[in-house]
């Protein structure tokens, strides 16, 4: 089996049931058995799709979007890396700060709107800030865990080496935690990028969360259905770009492979 | 001969697990002198490992006293080396990086020692291979060169040459011999093998289990280098087997003669 | 937010005097005994029942006994956050009656709806610019500062026409969260200079001080907003007689209600959890429309559609008398 | 403090007083047990629902590369789709009682368990897996006794922020058509002005997630006593 | 004697790793008879875990042919007992479910042969100890319980009593013999262990390393129970090691001398 089929077999596999899913909608849209108010068809929401990228509407929007979600994810992902981190290696800042952070974290968003808004105002901060708090948890607590799910046999191998705290966290908590962690970016890619969908409401002018409210309100549900469509692939690609580093990363690990 | 390097005192360790106490040591008293190579023989679980563990400072919570240089052991240090009875590798490190660990392989100096030491294991051609890639005997002379570059003045090695065949595991003697000679680093040198503890050693203590108490302590005024087959050999060989033999629990019949 | 759909408990302070209605009971011979055994009736608030007739007559039970003859064993209230929500459950067959501010049906059938309209329960929807009191004084102040308000709401009409009126430019408009709460926020925060909202939504702040209304849409009647109320086409097809029942019931309903005003004021204060006073002033019975169509909420409604065409909010034209169920 | 200084503003902010005396209000007329007792309900129920199915596809998707080239994709799209697009789909084939309530949570819930799983079950040491195949275990003991013990810390991390995401969920899940819960208790707070109201729901949540945790790390105590791992 | 039960052809099995390939086995010819007790001894390194693997049938993509009973091997069963070079121990198990396994501690014939063979590996007392409550030794022979449970018909061990003291070693060699003698079963044993090789095997196979190929196969024409001591012993041990010794690569001096 040469390299490239390898690499087009899981892809064909993968994309049997969406394709299958997507005949069926258009059949069915096709002979009206689904409302195309509701459900547009999939050839409605491509010329759709289509004619927003034509016109440069698609791209801009997009590409505030991307922004956003990607400063809150560093934000909030990098801080919950840290913090899982750290309070990972000292019990003592886990008794100190976990409890707060859980209960933190069970805060809904559409609860605290108003006072981001009040804190942050309706500027870019506020929602980059919302997205990060998305962000945070996901890789706080499997940072976290991987490091508590870190052999402790290695544990005593470092300590018999003589690692101080840096060469400890890097050396040995990090890695062996990295298959968590790698886990929790793309749990917290998954939220950024859903949070977008609240962060835009904040006073936004674009972005293709702020296009999907529009839309939704004027009834234009086919471009609802793009900007779906482009959350769901673009979330979709940007967890596939994570899990091909992850493959790479984790060459040296010796596990069930399915 | 002055205060020892290394002081054990009336120590006891226990093991409380759910379902039971495990008393794994037992008013252990032994003295270690610097630039001693004392060999630790004894039964599967009789403690072993859990003396050296102690003296490493990686268990604590013991009773009675432990002190290294006169002072009580608080923890590991980089001048205690440990080899673990597992070669216990970093799954995401090449060869050579573990043996490396901490220290930068872009150091010519530490680059230089590790090419030397992957020599002396003889482990060339494996630099970058993963741990998962090596067999049993292999992974754990990693192990043993990761110990033995950071020439540490006291060296705890826990059935070190337990995975090596014969002719591996006589090579690995002789180079532990070579660099106790040359650096005088303190040995503790746990082993299953009657004779390796003979060869090596300049003092033999024998363990006896369930409470781990020691047996004996034996001193071998053999000269280095030893020869197996000379007589002199055999003689110790025969003395420790009996203390050996002796430790009631395990008398059964013919299965010694053998040995 | 609630705000675009305008809820149903869209109030007034002033009372516009409905001309009393000469409409007769319905029938009372159904044609039909095979109207479907449920009745959903949506409406776009946050609480189990918000102010009109219509609520008052599901609580009392008026409805069920008037719809029992044609066989509606059981009428459903349900509530809605915002205008979408509804408009998506009506097009998906879920709600058979829908009942909210005029913008979101409008948009919903200019998107290709079918749906007609059976009755426009309020005809004199308020909304208001509500600054801080250190903002701009006058509309006309307003000239080059932010507002935020809900796009294709009632107040983002009545927002659109005084400006017109006053002919004021320069001024930016956003949306923001999805409640008024969020709105408000910004204008404490100094991120906005006003917010075109409604008073149930700032009647709170303008009691705490701080804040103050600087015009409001009593003082443009043409831009006053009204409440109407939809059947999809799908059910008027199992159900012909729908309106003329439904608007009977409304009519025992209002009548009812009026009997017993003190009582409506306490179930709505028990419902939006609010103080009697407050409910008083922001749900006045008066408000309440007849249950026929007049010709002063026809041109609102007329007006609502006409700026959400203009303004390319909503997908297409239509004509308003045709949606209209006769 | 902060507040009775004057430096939070009152229109946004409730007073821990007003709080506590909201709570009081809603303790004694039984609709705060109610909400809380309702929205539990959903939680638990959706939970159970879209937490068994995560186990289960997960476990399929995490045991046989086949079956996960086939449905991961399909599951990865889905998990980065808002629920927004979900809701109006559950309106239409569920309508707006409990079953489309309890269904939105079950989505919330599905994905963390389902990629928990799926990652756990690929951590499994291959060593273990080839002692389960020398020892010719059947398929069912292979799932039962390798791959699901091994695989329980981080399935029990799928628990952990599952349950999170269903107690977030639901405050989605009563946006339609909710009369109690205490998602609906923010938005009778927030369209309604009662910030207390948004407090106390804010509360409720933060302690359900406390709750939540413990609960999870009680489980973790209990089950994985056997590890030998990083204690920090 | 008919055909073998295990027969190995032309057997050839290289590894590919980023970095390099590796030629682990290298046209192995091998016959096992139905009852013959095999032990290979080599270097650390030269294959023989990689050959027990194969013939387990957990190692396929090889080249050549290896089959048992006439069929090629297709992966692993109940009828080829494994003992792994290292315990590999479920940790979440206790010591007696470790043993049990897949089967059930409820069965009552279960419990009493798990009971029977705590008590034959000399683990009374750490029926309910989990992995991490004991010493390497102790789990070592955890895992060869779990092997002997299953009664397989041919059993593969790589290393089993690498971890044990003399004594338990001795102990466990009779009770391998034992079973070996009242149940027949096929065994094939990799130790480093010279004497143990020529103690227990019927015959010797040495293997050398890279490319690991067959450098010997000696029949051991002595009569059980063995002796160590006797002559015919040491004779035997001597044909060994200098078979050993010749292996090139491995050729190092004195060393060898005192084995
Ligand atoms: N972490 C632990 N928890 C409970 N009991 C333990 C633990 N570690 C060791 N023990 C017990 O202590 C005793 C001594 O163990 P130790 O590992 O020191 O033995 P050992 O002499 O090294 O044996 P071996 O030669 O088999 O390695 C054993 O009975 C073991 O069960
Ligand atoms: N999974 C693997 N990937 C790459 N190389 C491997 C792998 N497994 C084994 N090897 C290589 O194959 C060779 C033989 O390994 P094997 O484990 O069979 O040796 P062994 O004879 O059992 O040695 P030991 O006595 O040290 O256990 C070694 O050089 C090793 O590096
Ligand atoms: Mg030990
Ligand atoms: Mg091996």
């Amino acid at each position: 089996m040469s390299m490239r089929v390898v690499a087009v077999k899981p892809l064909l596999y993968g994309l049997i049931i969406p394709v299958l899913l997507l005949a069926t909608w258009q059949i069915l849209g096709a002979r009206g058995m689904i409302s195309p108010l509701l459900f547009p068809t999939p050839s409605r929401i491509y010329e759709d799709f289509h004619s927003m990228l034509v016109s440069g509407e698609l791209w801009t929007n997009l590409r505030i979007s991307l922004v956003r979600a990607l400063w809150g994810f560093l934000l909030g992902g990098g801080l919950g890396a840290l913090a899982g981190l750290l309070v990972g290696l000292f019990r003592q800042l886990e008794r100190a700060i976990d409890p707060s952070l859980q209960m933190i974290r069970m805060i809904p968003h559409l609860a605290v709107t108003a006072l981001f808004i009040l804190w942050f105002g309706i500027g870019e901060t506020s929602k980059v800030l919302l997205i990060a708090k998305g962000a945070f948890f996901p890789l706080y607590i499997n940072t976290f865990l991987g490091i508590r799910n870190a052999d402790n046999k290695l544990h005593e191998v470092s300590r018999v080496l003589g690692f101080g705290f840096f060469k400890r966290s890097f050396l040995m908590a990090l890695p062996s935690a990295l298959p968590n962690i790698f886990l929790g970016i793309r749990l917290s890619l998954g939220v950024a990028w859903l949070s977008l969908a609240v962060a835009e409401l904040l006073g936004s002018t674009e972005g293709i969360g702020y296009l999907m409210m529009d839309a939704r309100m004027l009834g234009r549900t086919s471009v609802v259905f793009v900007g779906i469509a482009i959350f769901a692939v673009i979330g979709k690609l940007s967890d596939s770009l994570v899990r091909g580093i992850e493959r790479r990363a984790l060459r040296w690990n010796d596990t069930y492979r399915g | 001969m002055g205060a020892a390097l290394l002081e054990i005192r009336e120590l006891s360790k226990s093991f409380r697990t759910d379902s039971k106490t495990v008393q794994a040591l037992h008013h252990i008293e032994l003295d270690v002198q610097e630039g001693e190579f004392v060999t630790v023989i004894g039964p599967s679980g009789c403690g072993k490992s859990t003396l050296l563990r102690i003296v490493a400072g990686l268990d604590v919570g013991y009773e009675g006293q432990a002190t290294l240089d006169g002072r009580a052991i608080s923890g590991p240090g980089i001048d205690k080396g440990f080899i673990f009875q597992e070669p216990r590798l970093f799954p995401w490190l090449t060869v050579e990086k573990n043996i490396a660990a901490d220290l930068s392989l872009r150091n010519p100096e530490v680059k230089r020692r590790v090419g030397e030491l992957i020599e002396l294991v003889r482990l060339n051609g494996f630099e970058k291979a993963y741990p998962k890639e090596l067999s049993g005997g292999m992974a754990q002379r990693v192990s043993i060169a990761r110990a033995l570059l950071r020439n540490p003045r006291i060296l705890l090695l826990d059935e070190p040459f337990g995975a090596l065949d014969a002719f591996t595991r006589a090579h690995m003697q002789e180079v532990l011999l070579d660099i106790w000679r040359r650096n005088g680093t303190t040995m503790i040198f746990v082993t299953h093998d009657i004779d390796e503890a003979v060869f090596l050693g300049s003092r033999i203590v024998i363990l006896k289990p369930r409470p781990g108490e020691i047996r004996a302590k034996i001193g071998v005024d053999l000269p280095y280098p030893r020869k197996k087959a000379s007589a002199a050999f055999q003689d110790f060989r025969m003395r420790v087997l009996n203390e050996f033999e002796r430790i009631d629990e395990l008398s059964w019949g013919e299965a010694g003669a053998g040995i | 937010g609630s705000n675009n759909g305008n809820s149903a408990a869209s109030p007034s302070a002033s009372a516009v005097a409905p001309s009393p209605s000469a409409s007769e009971p319905a029938s009372a011979a159904p044609a039909t005994t095979n109207a479907p055994e449920e009745l959903n009736f949506g409406f776009v608030g946050s609480t189990p029942y918000t102010a009109g007739a219509e609520s008052w007559g599901i609580y009392k039970g008026i409805f069920q006994e008037e719809l029992a003859p044609y066989g509606v064993k059981k009428v459903n209230i349900i509530p809605f956050k915002v205008g979408p929500d509804l408009n998506e459950a009506v097009l998906s067959g879920r709600v058979d009656i829908g009942f909210s501010g005029d913008a979101p049906p409008i948009l919903n059938r200019a998107a290709g709806a079918k749906t007609h309209l059976i009755g426009l329960p309020i005809v004199s929807s308020n909304s208001l610019i509500i600054v801080k009191d250190d903002g701009p004084q006058t509309v006309a102040e307003l000239a080059g500062k932010t507002v935020a308000v809900v796009k294709g709401s009632i107040m983002h009409r009545y927002l659109v026409g005084v400006l017109k009126e006053q002919n004021v430019q320069g001024v930016k408009q956003i949306s923001i969260g999805s409640n008024t709460a969020d709105s408000l926020a910004a204008l404490a925060k100094g991120d906005v200079d006003a917010v075109a909202a409604t008073d149930a939504l700032v009647y709170k702040l303008l009691k705490g001080g701080g804040y103050k209304v600087i015009d409001n849409a009593y003082d443009h009647p043409d831009l006053l907003a009204t409440n109407a109320t939809i059947v999809t086409d799908s059910y008027l097809e199992k159900f012909p007689e729908i309106a003329q029942a439904w608007n009977a019931a409304r009519e025992k309903s209002l009548e009812d209600l009026k009997a017993h005003q003190d009582e409506y004021y306490q179930f709505l204060s028990d419902n939006l959890g609010q103080d009697i006073e407050a409910i008083k002033v922001l749900y006045p019975i008066d408000d309440i429309s007849p249950t026929n169509f007049t010709d002063e909420g026809i041109a609102r409604i007329t007006g609502t559609k006409t700026f959400l065409v203009e303004e390319k909010l909503a997908a297409q034209d239509f004509d308003i008398n045709e949606w209209i169920l006769k | 403090m902060l507040y009775e200084t004057g430096r939070l503003d009152a229109n946004f902010f409730s007073s821990p007083t007003d709080i506590a005396s909201a709570i009081g209000e809603l303790a004694r007329s039984g609709e705060l047990f109610r909400d809380i007792g309702i929205s539990l309900w959903r939680v638990v129920c959706g939970f159970a629902i879209g937490g068994t199915l995560g186990l289960i596809f997960g476990l399929l998707s995490g045991f046989s590369r086949r079956t996960e080239m086939m449905i991961d994709p399909l599951f990865q799209l889905l998990r980065m789709t808002p629920s927004l697009a979900i809701a109006p789909l559950f309106i239409l084939w569920f309508g707006f009682g409990e079953t489309s309530k309890v269904l939105i949570i079950a989505v919330g819930a599905y994905f963390p368990i389902y990629v928990n799983t799926v990652l756990g079950i690929r951590n499994v040491d291959n060593k273990l897996v080839e002692v389960s195949q020398v020892l010719a275990y059947s398929r069912f003991s292979q799932i039962a006794k390798l791959i699901v013990p091994s695989s329980v810390p981080s399935i029990l991390l799928g628990v952990r922020l599952s349950l999170a995401v269903a107690w977030l969920s639901v405050v989605v899940a009563e946006m339609i058509n909710s009369k109690s819960g205490i998602g609906y208790l923010i938005y009778f707070g927030q369209y309604n002005s009662r910030i207390d109201y948004i407090f106390v729901g804010i509360i409720l949540f933060a302690t359900a997630g406390k709750l939540v945790d413990s609960f999870v790390r009680y489980l973790e105590r209990r089950l994985l006593g056997w590890r030998d791992n990083f204690k920090g």
